[in-house]
């Protein structure tokens, strides 16, 4: 299935990328999304703040289809 | 109820009193608290000079109409204002306004508090600092409570 | 810092705005905290039409004159402005403003807050409310912590 | 010794003046004088707020010549 995965800020920039869809299992969690990525990309990043859809998500929240995932800093607004 | 992010400077109090003039609620409020927040040319013994905020659109919008749309619930407030910029911002420029609208100042101080607090650890902007000595992102906000 | 009596009637925040940019301080500050009070047409279940606001000339300036200066010293502000309305008051009409320029929020909120709270509970104003049946002393303030 | 007495508000309107110099004995304290107030000009007036020279002060304070003293109603501005 396929989901849709957005990067901000800091984390766009070491990911050199700003959004990007991909093929993942069922079943998969937003904190399997994540080791994944930073296992693929080989970078670390501490902190990272999670969403699904444009709402904060727990890192064991599972992705269905069509879910679109950001992953950011801590944010610094205001 | 407005929310909205921006693009180009704005002035915090010609904002709050056009929208409050707008609203025609005049004599229904007794209290409004409001806070600004701009930009200093100083953060953390960094001169600055300018600043970019990046924002995730979509999100922010919704987010934001949640909070303001909470707290008009909690405090049974009559109305509410938030505006936030983006893109790159110069000294002294507005960035944030919140303002609530209430009977009473209880109610006013505490939601605009509440919102501002919220805002500031939740809502997805991201600032980058530019100094004499190149730009970077800030990393985390100064606690408020 | 700026305290004043007014007999007129004002515009809180284009006071706010131009005793900001009277003073000349963009990009010091980060964060302003600002509370207006205005006439509402209603008061415990009392429909008022206009009312008198009666004040201690010399006591309300040297008092207001200390807990701006105090809230200075203690959260170390840049700035602050508490404007009060006395005379005859309309519907609608702005009767306070204190607002507080700070670098960070946490202090013009705090700051704002109990400047507010001590004028109301001991600053030397006393509010005369006209309703259609008469004209009546406001008894004691909402309480506002 | 003389003092000067203001009244504000729901008071003055009770006492029917806004100010007046009279001369009181020394060592008079701000509680004295308010007795000797209400018990002359028959009235009652509860939660009245006391000031000498425009400071919030407590009823034992003492007067001296020249003192202003103030009596009002509790505060209601803002």
């Amino acid at each position: 299935m396929q989901v849709s995965i957005k990067y901000f800020a800091s984390l766009r920039e070491l990911i050199g990328e700003a959004s990007v869809t991909i093929d993942i299992e069922e079943n998969t969690t937003v904190h399997d999304l994540w080791m994944e990525i930073i296992r693929r990309k080989n970078i670390e990043f501490d902190n990272v703040m999670m969403t699904v859809n444009m709402e904060y998500v727990k890192s064991e929240r599972q992705l269905i289809a069509g879910d679109e995932v950001a992953f950011f800093p801590p944010v610094t607004g205001g | 109820m407005l929310v909205d992010i921006r693009k180009e400077s704005f002035n915090a109090y010609r904002e709050i009193l056009s929208y409050q003039e707008s609203q025609n609620f005049s004599g229904e409020y007794g209290a409004t608290a409001s806070f600004v927040g701009s930009m200093r040319d100083f953060n953390e013994d960094r001169k600055v000079t300018s600043m970019t905020l990046e924002h995730y659109p979509g999100m922010t919008e919704k987010h934001l109409n949640a909070i303001a749309r909470e707290a008009t619930e909690k405090w049974r407030l009559l109305d509410v204002l938030i505006l936030h910029r983006i893109g790159k911002v110069t000294i002294g420029e507005d960035i944030v306004v919140v303002a609530s609208w209430s009977a009473h100042r209880k109610e006013a101080f505490e939601s605009c508090r509440s919102m501002m607090e919220q805002l500031k650890s939740s809502a997805p902007f991201w600032k980058k600092e530019s100094t004499t000595s190149g730009s970077k992102w800030v990393e985390k906000n100064t606690p408020g409570i």
